[in-house]
């Protein structure tokens, strides 16, 4: 068993970020798109928290903090507009979401 | 690491041929130096990426926006069981608070209030879906060559920190310590600032009138 | 079945009178299921744990508010008026137990003093005393049975029991004094039927000492409760007026400042012999109709002991003749039963039995006060308006 | 094997912190049992209790005062007909109550009934623990989804939008306690649980006590949240609810259902050793520092012995209380049986206190030690899930709108107040 090294932390990383960019250009569903950006988010974070482990300081695990500050306001609104929008059009395909005023 | 995990284990079933078996099983458990702290073990490693990685692929695909949170929720505390390995427990607490327990509680609200399920029996994947593919495809090719090239850049070690005073040290870098100002107070409070924002934001357009 | 009614069937009436006028509930399906606008037609069930009976509530919701209801009876009508009209003055008497099936003994002293102003003929004063006496002790019954239900409908689990244990002592001296304790039919007309046993004024002295610190147990558990303050409080507000013009009568009025009580107003059966207030709220809510009921129960107390220490000898019985042929004429006389005024209307025509037989009960004009009480409350709250209206089916369908 | 075995015996630190996996097992098993244990008897507990209140007797039939209630309750439900709802999403109905039952259960691993009795020492325990419990909403919110009608969702709603409220005033009163450990010596607080208890028994004052009202009404909000957080007594609205039938698990039946009652009772269980924990002392006796003479400690170790001897002296006023017929016969005897076990379990007890006295570390002193750490922490737990049934005996309850406002407008106002207060007085103080 080789011993794991932070390499092995940014491939995962790398696979959970594709993963998360897949969702986001292939789905239909608003919900799921969001879903995806957070799939995303966690990739940047865990990255960050390797970083840190590697160069032995905290400031990877601080800023790992502030991101999830920013997933979760980032959450907030877009799951907002999200009701917003589903109440006046009753869909939430972003193909039908082409009206910059409705 | 002779010993089998179960002694009755051993009695019962034929002896050589388990020893090394249960002696193989028990290695992966143990760290392989004693200074590393038990979970930091290649076993628990891939068990977990592999679970994050699966959750990951179970989000984008399933067509129910229910399962897809699951799947989510799999992933986040996958993903929180890693920054536990890399001696980050405090981040692991927050993520598991704020992601698993805040985030997808609000997710599943708005599915379900919204009952968004009815409108999503439709077609899961929008019609350019092997251009993003594609994409993803060169996105990923990019990341294998940044890592092969990049591999001798980073110096290849891990610094054993301070388990015991990672709290006090995050808490020190945020809030300062002893009158000094913490290098990321200030940042701390654009962070609260952006969270007002947010919170404002999102009452604002859901109410029905205001 | 002609096709027509089976058309109707999947109407709320059935029967094949066209529909009555419901555009003010305007039930029609909206238009467009918006989501900001989800108005919502619920049924509080007939067979629901919280609506004392068969009653039927179509709420109209828009989200958690009530916009408007309309209470749907009739599950437990049994035409109890038709039969009155094919029965002697003496058969229907068991019938009007069964109306107020909680308080039995007040509807028979409604009912056979009706009659006997119809023959004007006047209960002995011994009679008159013990019809008071069991009228107030069926009163204290009926108020407990509401206290232990209404506290459990708002959540609170042990008044239930601690009333249910009370009244068992009450049900114990009905059953020992006319052999039921539910449908009592403890009067006839012209006086009572059974003297009273041996040691029923012991008796009953024996449960006022045991019944009055019992009443200060339910008032230690609820009234300064901050959660029963908090589910009560301003909750069913109901005004004086609105009480008058609905014709709202009993504890429900009272509670809203109004002061008419039948036993004072029109004092019958010897209630002008004794000295009672009659409590009264001032806002009209379900916390001041609690304190009315509580209040009203230590009056009935106070009854019961003047009149039990104030009983005359004498006989029981009026002369009333074998055969009652009231003389052609109606009459309407009504008394304070513990839900509100209970009217009788006889309309007789010479004959053994009477013309028309109608029951004004208390219960079912209430309930008209419900949708005025429960506008723009929520949910929660309809059932806690509910229970502090007192309302009993068998009285409301009759 | 072997030696990993016998190496932690002597060691007095939990099996986490001395990454010994077998021992972490084995206080996982016991823990698992023993709140099993203790779910089945806070059930017969909570019924005779309840009835009592009620001028009742509760059940008596089955078994001695109804002691085998709850063996008869688990079996009925496991022979129960487990129905899904036919819509109903199968995998995700299968997978809410077990999400329930792990929020619930992984709690215990950070919970210490001893200095060395838990199952791992984590530096960040109180923050672990506060996550796990934010999982619980999961489980509630999923399970309501899934029976895919029309109350249960309204009724997971209410019940998870009742315990995200609370859940922070939950945190802010436990913020407020971790801040109290950081007014020692050196300053540093600590968010590990065994670290707390430990600063209390250093600083001498149970967290309840220090800065006199501030710690009580951390505590109270405390337990007005932990009330809230079960879904217990007067914030029972989602399952109670007389027109919401029975809230989020109305669908679930049979074994199925008993999963959402043993995570219900764990939770309470869970939580009520939380607040034991941080504001009364965890598992030290009471006045550990005042009255220290070997004398009293010989005293305070007697008590596990005397309540086991209180609780064969109920039983045996049981049996001979029990009428004579010869249909009690049955009753009688396993009344009897039961009282004599509780008797030798106290004389074994009171036994080992006096053979445990001097303070020298001998297995039968560190073994005294063990029981009576573990005993007062119990002790403190019992009087909690009292708490709980004296709550829902006597209280009536919350409209949904009224919840809602004191999570948010009462309750998180006053945790922010008392977290500003201590810090201020701690400053002063130090």
């Amino acid at each position: 068993m080789v011993p794991i090294t932070t390499f092995h932390y940014l491939v995962v990383a790398a696979a959970l970020f594709v993963l998360g960019v897949i969702g986001v250009l292939t789905r239909r569903n608003v919900v799921i798109i969001l879903m995806s950006i957070e799939l995303i988010l966690n990739a940047v974070n865990l990255n960050l928290v390797a970083f840190s482990r590697m160069w032995g300081n905290l400031h990877g695990q601080v800023f790992a903090v502030f991101m999830v500050v920013d997933a979760a306001a980032e959450a907030a609104v877009g799951l907002g507009i999200l009701i917003a929008f589903f109440r006046n059009q009753e869909t939430i395909n972003v193909d039908e979401i082409d009206l910059l005023k409705w | 690491m002779n010993s089998a995990f179960f002694p009755a284990l051993q009695l019962a079933l034929a002896r050589p041929f388990i020893a090394s078996n249960v002696s193989f099983l028990a290695s992966l458990i143990t760290p392989p130096n004693a200074d590393m702290a038990p979970v930091a073990t290649p076993f628990f490693f891939y068990l977990l990426s592999g679970l994050a990685v699966a959750g990951g692929v179970l989000v984008i695909t399933r067509r129910n926006p229910v399962h897809c949170a699951l799947a989510l929720i799999v992933t986040l505390i996958a993903v929180a069981n890693l920054y536990l390995m890399l001696y980050a427990p405090f981040v692991a607490g927050v993520q598991i608070i704020v992601y698993a327990g805040g985030i997808m509680v609000l997710f599943l609200f708005v599915i379900m209030l919204v009952n968004i399920e009815r409108a999503s029996k439709d077609r899961r994947f929008n019609r350019i879906w092997p251009a993003g593919l594609a994409a993803a495809c060169a996105l990923m090719a990019l990341f294998v060559s940044a890592f092969v090239k990049g591999r001798t850049l980073f110096p290849d070690r891990m610094i054993k920190l301070p388990e015991i005073s990672n709290t006090q040290e995050i808490a020190n870098a945020l809030y300062g310590e002893a009158g000094r100002m913490g290098q990321y107070t200030f940042t701390f409070e654009i962070a609260s600032l952006l969270l007002l924002v947010a919170i404002l934001g999102a009452v604002i357009m859901t109410k029905k009138r205001i | 079945m002609s096709d027509e009614t089976v058309k109707d069937t999947h109407r709320i009436s059935s029967h094949a009178v066209p529909p009555r006028d419901r555009s003010h509930l305007h039930l029609e399906a909206p238009e467009k299921p918006h989501l900001d606008s989800n108005e919502l037609i619920i049924n509080m069930g007939p067979q629901h744990p919280a609506t004392h009976g068969v009653l039927r509530v179509i709420l109209k919701l828009d989200g958690e508010k009530v916009l408007g209801t309309e209470c749907v009876i009739g599950y437990l009508h049994r035409g109890v008026e038709k039969i009155g009209e094919n029965r002697t003055y003496t058969m229907f008497n068991p019938y009007v137990d069964r109306m107020d099936y909680v308080a039995a003994v007040s509807n028979g002293l409604g009912y056979c003093e009706a009659v006997e102003k119809l023959l004007n003929v006047e209960a002995p004063a011994r009679a008159k005393y013990i019809r008071v006496i069991l009228t107030e002790l069926n009163r204290l019954a009926s108020h407990q049975l509401w206290l232990g239900t209404h506290a459990l409908d708002i959540g609170a689990m042990t008044p239930l029991f601690y009333t249910f244990r009370d009244r068992e002592e009450i049900l114990k001296i009905f059953e020992k004094y006319c052999g039921a304790r539910l449908t009592t039919h403890a009067f006839r007309i012209g006086g009572c039927q059974y003297e009273t046993y041996a040691g029923f004024e012991k008796e009953v002295k024996n449960f006022l000492t045991f019944v009055a610190p019992k009443i200060d147990e339910y008032e230690e558990l609820l009234t300064t409760n901050r959660i029963w303050l908090e589910r009560t409080k301003n909750v069913g507000v109901i005004s004086g007026a609105d009480c008058m013009a609905l014709g709202v009568t009993g504890p429900v009025l009272r509670a809203s400042g109004v002061k008419w009580d039948v036993r004072k107003a029109q004092p019958y059966a010897a209630y002008s012999e004794f000295d009672f207030e009659i409590p009264t709220g001032e806002n009209g809510d379900t916390y001041d109709r609690y304190l009315v009921r509580m209040a009203e129960m230590r009056q009935s107390l106070r009854i019961i002991e003047q009149a039990v220490n104030g009983i005359p000898e004498g006989p029981i019985m009026g002369k009333v003749p074998k055969v009652i042929k009231p003389p052609v004429g109606e009459i309407y006389h009504s008394i304070e039963a513990p839900k509100g005024e209970l009217g009788y209307f006889i309309v007789s025509d010479g004959s053994t039995q009477p013309y028309r037989l109608r029951v004004r009960p208390p219960s079912f004009v209430n309930l008209q006060a419900l949708d005025v009480m429960v506008r723009g409350l929520l949910v929660a709250d309809v059932i806690a308006v509910i229970g502090t209206l007192d309302i009993v089916l068998g009285e409301v369908d009759r | 094997m072997l030696n990993q075995f016998m190496s932690y015996l002597g060691s007095n630190v939990t099996p986490g912190s001395a990454n010994n996996q077998l021992w972490a097992l084995i206080y996982v098993f016991i823990i698992f049992a023993g709140v099993s244990l203790a779910v089945v008897a806070m059930n017969w507990f909570e019924r005779k209790a309840l009835a009592h209140f009620q001028i009742r007797l509760g059940p008596m039939r089955v078994g001695p005062h109804g002691l085998l209630q709850p063996i008869a309750d688990a079996i009925k439900l496991m022979l129960k007909e487990d129905i899904i709802p036919q819509e109903a999403d199968q995998f995700v109905f299968w997978i809410a109550p077990v999400i329930g039952l792990l929020a619930a259960f992984t709690v215990y691993t950070v919970i210490p009934f001893g200095p060395s009795q838990a199952v791992s020492d984590m530096n960040i325990g109180i923050l672990f623990m506060l996550g796990v419990s934010s999982l619980g909403v999961l489980g509630i919110v999923v399970a309501g989804w899934a029976s895919n009608s029309h109350y249960p969702l309204i009724g997971a709603l209410r019940s998870s939008a009742q315990m995200v409220s609370y859940e922070i005033a939950m945190g802010m009163s436990v913020v407020s306690a971790v801040l109290m450990t950081s007014f020692n010596k050196d300053g540093t607080g600590t968010l590990s649980m065994i670290g707390i208890v430990r600063s209390q028994q250093d600083q001498g004052i149970w967290f309840l006590f220090k800065f006199f009202p501030l710690g009580l009404v951390a505590f109270v909000t405390f337990v007005i949240a932990m009330i809230a957080e079960t879904n217990r007594a007067p914030f029972d609205m989602a399952e109670a609810e007389s027109e919401l039938t029975a809230g989020y698990h109305t669908e679930y039946s049979g074994l199925r259902w008993s999963l959402f009652m043993l995570s219900e009772y764990a939770a309470m269980i869970a939580v009520s050793s939380i607040a034991v924990t941080l504001w009364l002392g965890g598992w030290l006796r009471p006045f550990p520092n005042l009255l220290h003479a070997p004398a009293w400690d010989f005293i305070f170790s007697l008590f596990p012995g005397l309540t086991f001897l209180g609780l064969a002296a109920i039983a045996f006023i049981g049996v001979a209380r029990m009428p004579a017929h010869f249909s009690f016969k049955i009753q009688r005897i396993g009344l009897a049986v039961f009282a004599a076990l509780l008797g030798c379990m106290a004389l074994l007890l009171l036994l080992l206190a006096v053979a445990g006295r001097s303070a020298d570390s001998s297995i039968a002193a560190r073994f005294r030690e063990g029981i009576d750490y573990v005993y007062w922490f119990i002790l403190k737990v019992a009087l909690f899930m009292y708490l709980f049934i004296w709550l829902r005996a006597t209280w009536p309850r919350y409209r949904f709108d009224q919840l809602m406002r004191i999570g948010w407008k009462v309750l998180l106002p006053i945790t922010l107040g008392v977290l500003v207060l201590t810090a201020i007085v701690g400053v002063l103080a130090s």
